[in-house]
């Protein structure tokens, strides 16, 4: 298991928290060869009962699913689910099987039968005080490890860093260092230690992607923190899928995001593209979307780099055609989705945070027909 | 049903014949474990008030803050009349347990009216904060230093009342030294408030920020 | 527990109405000292300032419990009661001081 | 009340207190333990159809992709009054049932230690439910979750009064808890028999003992947090208003610091009811019985140190996530300790699998998995991947259902005979334990794999191509199964008041005092007090033989007035001392009188409640309403406390 993520040595010092340190003082009390034994036998009766059991019931094709992990952090995590699970499963098993055997056992059989009337037996019962605090304290250990791994970047990794703010019910996600600035899909290079930076604009949410690690709440007032490593191989599963995991209020189900794990070629033709400002409107169709736009109330809320429109209540439409989906990954982007979007945004997304603002279907598809093009 | 139409009419005294309580587990009276297990949990209640001070201590983003507008030697004042009440709630207590109804009677209003100064002098003090620009809805400062010492004071108004209505009790001559369990235990809340007072003065007023 | 006859011992040692006068004198002199100290300890000898209010406050909050509220005569399953309460109250403003105002955070860490 | 007529005293003295004996005021004013249980009772289970068809209509909505039955708001209501319902309108006012009814009987009293109280608590409680609910009838319901994170609970995210009903009516059901709560306590240190040690207890009057501690001391912190959140709503403080500088975190330290006290108040009261059938129908002693108080009240006192783990994504910092999750880890220990008592209780016994039997062995087999799921989340970086997916739906639903309405419905079936005086169906009882148990576990053990595949909760629909489809599909025809259940349930109760099987003082050969007295019992419990010499006294007392050994600190037996058991046919040993208010052989017992004042009491914190929802809608004004229903609660202390006190 690897314990330290990032690259080794992460955590400088003698400081006897460090994972480094705790790893050793866990990993003297049993040979390398006695663990592999345990691990192994547990592991063998696990599997066998996996097999028609929890993880091989997890569907691989599960967009969202926790168990098949893309990075550093998630990989870390789901070591440790094993681990917990097999300690959970050993105990069930144990508890129900000798419940079930008792019960049938000593079914009453003779209606007049005292049994013998054992109070108690106090070398058993503080036997099984300790052991399940000896189980325990194994969970606990790796546990802690882990939390303490996952807390801050070790300070000789260089990571991206991406600013996540959520809002009702969407997300924006700036890269402040590449000048980006997008909603909703985000982007990351394989191999490449992204940190976020998690804010909210209003409400708390919480931010997640299964396959990359676990969840931090995006709470207003503070400034929490993500890192992980997406693996260098996880480009070829992308996009991986999420949505918002704290209800934060009307459309909380419906505050989906997209990760899309690029290889650094591919991210960085992206990022080039997303650092330029919007397309000029070509062709009389698209100028007359374009006017619409920009002539209507959309500029107060929305930002299109290049345009009068700077507002920044609603996702940058700077490279809106460029996103695979609109509407925090509820509808497929296309000329069909945007117009029905924009004639009517609550009867698609009731509650929304944007209005209805009564453009007519037509002028609604000639906008729809500029955004497609502002990839 | 005959005793629904005719509303239960309220009497005055109580019968002292059965106020005694039965026998018990533990040889002691019902009501005052009742209230000692009651101040266990206002403790919690307090506690939770307290807490939620704490945590924006010092971090407040409005001015001005509480400490800037605080009066020491005025809020000493009205602290050390809640101090005394305290002291003429024992006496009170002295009193009826000696059957000494006159001081009894005299005690509880010293001490109601001591309260009373305290509630007088904190209303003084809140309009004074409001006037320079702190109230309820000032940042978390406001919030959270009139939310919790409101709340004190709506504790002591009612222990007032409780007070008055044991000095309306004795007048009556309802009060008598069989019955000094009815201050005694008036006489817990009371000092209750009086300690938390004592918390809420040090940690709210004096501690530096 | 053998709260059962605790109640009769109560009575015995019941403090009377010069005690409490006394203590009453005592506590006025704490508050006198507190409001002194506030004023007193200025400059470097202020970071003292918390550390005596809150001994001098809890030593008033002890004399008022012990002898106003009698716990010091009483049944020990009232101090039992209440000292409970008061524990856990303590335990929750402390473990919140704590989260709040980042005594918890590794020095260097987030 | 069979056995012994009471001879009325009331017409010697003037009636000041109403006397009518029977009909809807005399439920009214009653202030009998027992009636007020069966009050309880009733109210909890209606709560429970109301609940539960809440739940069935979520489950409708998500039975299949993309499911427009329901909007979000719609849907987002039911899953708040749902949780809230379930909660504090269903597992603690059954649970308060039981303690109403049983404790005093279990210990030997001839009520609690402040009857009108307990009536004012039932009364409150009522009031608290019904402004709970009274958002359906507004059509703002309350749609926030049973957490109600701050801050979109705040007037700007959440306008609507909906908040509002859930803030006022749990602020009116915390004042009745912990009245009932400060009640038993007073009940269970003072109003012991004689003989009746702490150790001596049985479990039951014990969980029901640090299930009153433990409202006592976390509901204060709740009431405060609700306090908080209404002056935020109503007079715009700033206590999680982050414009004023709010912290929305501390709601949650707050809530959690009451929550999770919360969840094993809903625990603890079913762990005793499964403590006190697993013994009988083993026919031996509870294994452990120190052990077992040692390990209730250390989960008691661990549940304050734990709160933390609700919030290990939100930033809490290694060290703290990594104290939360230790003490979270630790509380695994004692529940331990029960569980392997409890199936020590069945070995070498010998067990009879009637319908409350079975109930128990549900609690404990489907209590452990849901305990196991604990401590999965109890890891922190597992729980970063659990949280708020339908994996911790899973859990709770194991340890609520699974555990507390299993050992409830365990209680039901187990008392109902002492209660009612007949008893339930045993082959319709297996029938609904079957249904039960399989439709529970269809309905919320899928939910394990919906959260492993990322579905998050309170998600009103979710899109067709996450691999979700299928165990949706079952957890809602599971969801169909337990509603059957429910009705099997219903019928078998409705058949029991119509011809059901009559029901002596002892159908069960039971242990404890409760069995000693005549089903239903009378007014006054015990015509005399019974003195008590050891644990399960009842039980020696049928078999005394088996005092004389095997009993390290317990010997002797019970004392029972002869009167009182004759139907049983047990002699009595010596009469117990009390008050000396009883006449032997005639019964005289004077019990307290009914009144009107808990009720008015009740009543004016619902006028109290309806001021702030109305001021909170439109104005300040109708904070004059708050003020007359306070003053109504006032006037019935008053009252209350000047009423002629008798017997
Ligand atoms: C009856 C109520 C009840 C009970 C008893 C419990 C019991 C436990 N709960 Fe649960 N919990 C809830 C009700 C309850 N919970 C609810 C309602 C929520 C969700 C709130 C919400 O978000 O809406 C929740 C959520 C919740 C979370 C937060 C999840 C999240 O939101 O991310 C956590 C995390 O630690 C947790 C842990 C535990 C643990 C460790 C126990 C332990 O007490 C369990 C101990 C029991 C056992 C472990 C089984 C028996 C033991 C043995 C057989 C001994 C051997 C065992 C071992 C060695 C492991 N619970
Ligand atoms: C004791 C507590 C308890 C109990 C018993 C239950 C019982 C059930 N719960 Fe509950 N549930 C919670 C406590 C409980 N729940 C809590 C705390 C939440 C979290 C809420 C939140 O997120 O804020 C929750 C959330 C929750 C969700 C998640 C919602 C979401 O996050 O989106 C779901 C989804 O399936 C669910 C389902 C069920 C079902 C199917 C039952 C079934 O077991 C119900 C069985 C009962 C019946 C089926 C009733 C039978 C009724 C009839 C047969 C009708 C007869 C009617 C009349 C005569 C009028 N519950
Ligand atoms: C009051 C503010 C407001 C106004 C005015 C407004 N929008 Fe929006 N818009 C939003 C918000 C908020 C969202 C995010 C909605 C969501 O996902 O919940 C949004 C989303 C969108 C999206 C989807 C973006 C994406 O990537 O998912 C498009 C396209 C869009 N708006 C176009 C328009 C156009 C065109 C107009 C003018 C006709 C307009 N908006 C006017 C606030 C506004
Ligand atoms: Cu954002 Cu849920
Ligand atoms: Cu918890």
């Amino acid at each position: 298991m690897r314990l330290v993520r990032g690259p080794a040595h992460a955590i400088a010092g003698p400081n006897p928290w460090s994972p480094e340190a705790l790893v050793q003082c866990t990993g003297r009390s049993m040979t390398p060869r006695r663990r592999a034994l345990v691990r192994n036998a547990a592991l063998t009766l696990v599997l066998v009962l996996l097999a028609t059991g929890c993880n091989a019931l997890a569907d691989p094709r599960a967009p969202q699913s926790t168990v098949f992990p893309k990075s550093d952090w998630a990989a870390l995590i789901y070591d440790l689910y094993n681990k917990v699970f097999i300690m959970a499963v050993l105990v069930f098993v144990g508890v129900e099987g000798a419940l079930l055997l008792f019960i049938i056992r000593y079914r009453r059989t003779d209606e007049n039968r005292l049994p013998s009337q054992t109070h108690g037996n106090t070398r058993l019962e503080i036997l099984w005080t300790i052991l399940p605090a000896l189980v325990l304290f194994v969970i606990a250990i790796p546990s802690i490890q882990v939390i303490f791994a996952s807390e801050e970047v070790p300070p000789n990794v260089s990571a991206m860093y991406v600013r996540v703010i959520g809002h009702q019910w969407w997300w924006e996600f700036q890269y402040p260092e590449l000048g980006i600035s997008t909603a909703n899909e985000l982007h990351v290079p394989a191999g490449q230690t992204v940190r976020f930076d998690l804010q909210s604009a209003d409400v708390i949410h919480s931010f997640w992607f299964p396959f990359m690690g676990g969840k931090v709440d995006v709470v207003p007032m503070r400034v929490n923190h993500m890192w992980y490593t997406p693996d260098a191989s996880a480009a070829s599963a992308s996009p991986y899928l999420s949505q918002c995991v704290e209800f934060c209020g009307t459309e909380h189900a419906m505050m989906r995001n997209r990760l899309f794990v690029d290889t650094p070629e591919q991210f960085n033709a992206w990022a080039a593209l997303q650092r330029q400002d919007a397309q000029v409107p070509q062709g009389d169709d698209v100028q007359r979307g374009a006017g619409l736009l920009l002539g209507g109330q959309c500029r107060n809320c929305h930002t299109i780099k290049g345009t009068t429109a700077i507002g920044v209540i609603g996702p940058n439409l700077t490279h809106v055609g460029s996103r695979s989906t609109i509407v925090s990954g509820t509808l497929d982007t296309n000329v069909d989705n945007l117009a029905k979007w924009i004639h009517d945004p609550q009867s698609v997304k009731p509650g929304a945070k944007m209005p209805t603002l009564g453009f007519s279907e037509a002028d609604a598809r000639s906008m729809a027909v500029y955004l497609m093009t502002l990839k | 049903m005959r005793s629904v139409a005719a509303a239960p009419p309220i009497t005055p005294a109580a019968p002292p014949a059965h106020t005694e309580e039965h026998r018990t587990s533990t040889g002691l009276n019902n009501r005052k474990v009742l209230m000692w297990t009651f101040l266990g949990s206002d403790c919690m209640f307090f506690g939770a008030l307290i807490a939620s001070y704490i945590v924006y201590r010092g971090k407040w983003q409005q001015t001005p803050t509480p400490n800037e507008l605080f009066d020491i030697p005025y809020t000493s004042v009205s602290a050390f009349a809640l101090l005394m009440s305290s002291l003429a709630m024992v006496l009170a207590l002295a009193a009826i347990q000696r059957g000494d109804l006159k001081r009894l009677k005299i005690w509880l209003l010293t001490t109601a009216g001591l309260g009373l100064i305290f509630i007088g002098g904190q209303i003084y003090e809140f309009t004074g904060f409001g006037a320079e620009g702190m109230n309820l809805s000032t940042g978390t400062g406001g919030t959270t230093f009139f939310v919790l010492t409101g709340f004190h004071g709506t504790h002591v108004s009612l222990g007032i009342i409780w007070l008055l209505s044991l000095y309306t009790l004795a007048r009556r001559g309802a009060l008598h030294q069989g019955r000094s369990l009815d201050v005694e235990i008036a006489g817990l809340y009371w000092h209750f408030v009086d300690i938390v007072w004592i918390i809420i003065f040090t940690v709210v007023y004096l501690l530096p920020v | 527990m053998s709260v059962v006859h605790a109640a009769d011992h109560a009575a015995e040692h019941h403090p009377g109405a010069r005690d409490y006068v006394i203590i009453a004198a005592i506590l006025t002199a704490i508050t006198a000292v507190e409001v002194a100290v506030y004023y007193i300890l200025q400059g470097p000898t202020r970071a003292l300032l918390s550390p005596v209010l809150i001994v001098l406050s809890t030593l008033k909050f002890t004399l008022v419990v012990m002898y106003y509220m009698h716990l010091k005569f009483d049944s020990r399953l009232f101090t039992t009661i209440f000292v409970f309460g008061l524990c856990v109250a303590i335990f929750m403003i402390l473990a919140f001081v704590a989260i709040f105002h980042g005594f918890l955070v590794i020095p260097g860490g987030a | 009340m069979a056995t012994i007529a009471v001879p009325s005293p009331i017409a010697e003295r003037r009636v000041l207190r109403p006397i009518a004996p029977t009909g809807v005021w005399s439920w009214i004013t009653t202030i009998d333990h027992k009636r007020i249980g069966v009050l309880y009772g009733t109210t909890a289970f209606i709560f429970f159809l109301i609940g539960g068809l809440e739940a069935l209509l979520m489950r409708t909505q998500l039975i299949r992709p993309n499911n427009t039955l329901l909007g979000p708001d719609q849907f987002n209501g039911l899953f708040t009054m749902h949780g809230t319902t379930m909660i504090f309108l269903v597992v603690m006012p059954l649970s308060a049932a039981f303690f109403n009814y049983v404790v005093p009987l279990q210990i030997g009293a001839r009520d609690v230690a402040f009857p009108r109280l307990n009536a004012f608590s039932y009364w409150t409680f009522l009031s608290g439910a019904i402004l709970l609910n009274l958002g359906f009838v507004a059509q703002t319901v309350p749609d926030n979750g049973w957490f109600s994170y701050a801050n979109i609970t705040e007037r700007a995210f959440s306008p609507s009064a909906g908040q509002d009903f859930w803030v006022v009516g749990l602020q009116v059901l915390g004042v009745a808890s912990l009245a009932a709560a400060l009640n038993f306590l007073v009940t269970i240190v003072q109003l012991r028999a004689p003989g009746m040690s702490l150790m001596r207890m049985p479990l039951f009057t014990w969980t029901t003992f640090i299930t009153s501690i433990l409202i006592v001391l976390a509901f204060p912190v709740i009431a405060i947090a609700l306090f908080e959140l209404m002056f935020d709503r109503l007079f715009g403080t700033n206590f999680f208003n982050t414009i004023g500088g709010g912290d929305p975190i501390l709601w949650q330290h707050l809530f959690w610091t009451f929550g999770h006290p919360e969840v094993y108040i809903l625990i603890l009261p079913a762990m005793g009811i499964v403590s006190e059938i697993l013994p009988v129908f083993s026919r031996k002693p509870l294994f452990g019985y120190p052990f077992m108080v040692y390990a209730v009240a250390g989960i008691a006192f661990l549940s304050f140190t734990v709160w933390a783990h609700h919030m290990f994504t939100t930033g809490l910092g290694a060290i703290a996530t990594s104290f939360f999750a230790a003490s979270t880890m630790l509380i695994a220990v004692p529940t331990g300790v029960k569980i392997f008592n409890w199936i020590s209780t069945i070995h070498g016994g010998s067990l009879k699998l009637t319908t409350p039997a079975l109930m128990s062995i549900g609690f404990v087999s489907m209590f452990t998995i849901g305990g196991l799921s604990g401590v999965m989340h109890a890891s922190p970086p597992i729980d970063t991947q659990h949280q708020d997916t339908y994996f911790v739906v899973a859990h709770f639903h194991y340890v609520l259902f699974g555990g507390a309405i299993f050992g409830l419905f365990g209680g039901i079936y187990y008392w109902w005979p002492k209660i009612t005086g007949r008893l339930l169906d045993d082959g319709i009882g297996k029938l609904q334990f079957w249904l039960m148990m399989i439709g529970f576990n269809l309905t919320f053990g899928p939910m394990h794999f919906l959260g492993i595949d990322g579905m998050p909760r309170r998600i009103y629909t979710y899109p067709a191509n996450m691999g979700w489809d299928m165990w949706n599909l079952v957890a809602s025809i599971g969801a169909y199964t337990l509603g059957l259940a429910i009705l099997v349930m219903i019928f078998n109760i409705a058949k029991t008041f119509i011809n059901g099987e009559r029901a002596g003082a002892d159908p069960w050969d039971g242990m404890t005092l409760e069995w000693t007295i005549p089903s239903p019992p009378p007014a006054y419990n015990f015509a005399v007090i019974p003195e008590v010499h050891s644990r399960d006294p009842f039980w020696l007392q049928k078999h005394p033989e088996l005092a004389s050994h095997e009993l390290t600190e317990s010997t002797g037996e019970i004392t029972i007035g002869a009167q009182h058991v004759g139907d049983l046919g047990i002699p009595a040993v010596h009469a117990g001392q009390d008050g000396g208010h009883e006449a032997h052989g005639d019964v005289h017992v004077h019990m307290p009188d009914p009144s009107y004042w808990p009720p008015i009491a009740g009543l004016g914190f619902f006028i109290a409640g309806l001021g702030v929802l109305i001021a909170s809608a439109t104005t300040y004004a109708a904070l004059g309403l708050t003020g007359i229903g306070l003053l109504t609660v006032l006037v019935a202390i008053y009252g209350w406390s000047l009423e002629p006190v008798n017997g």
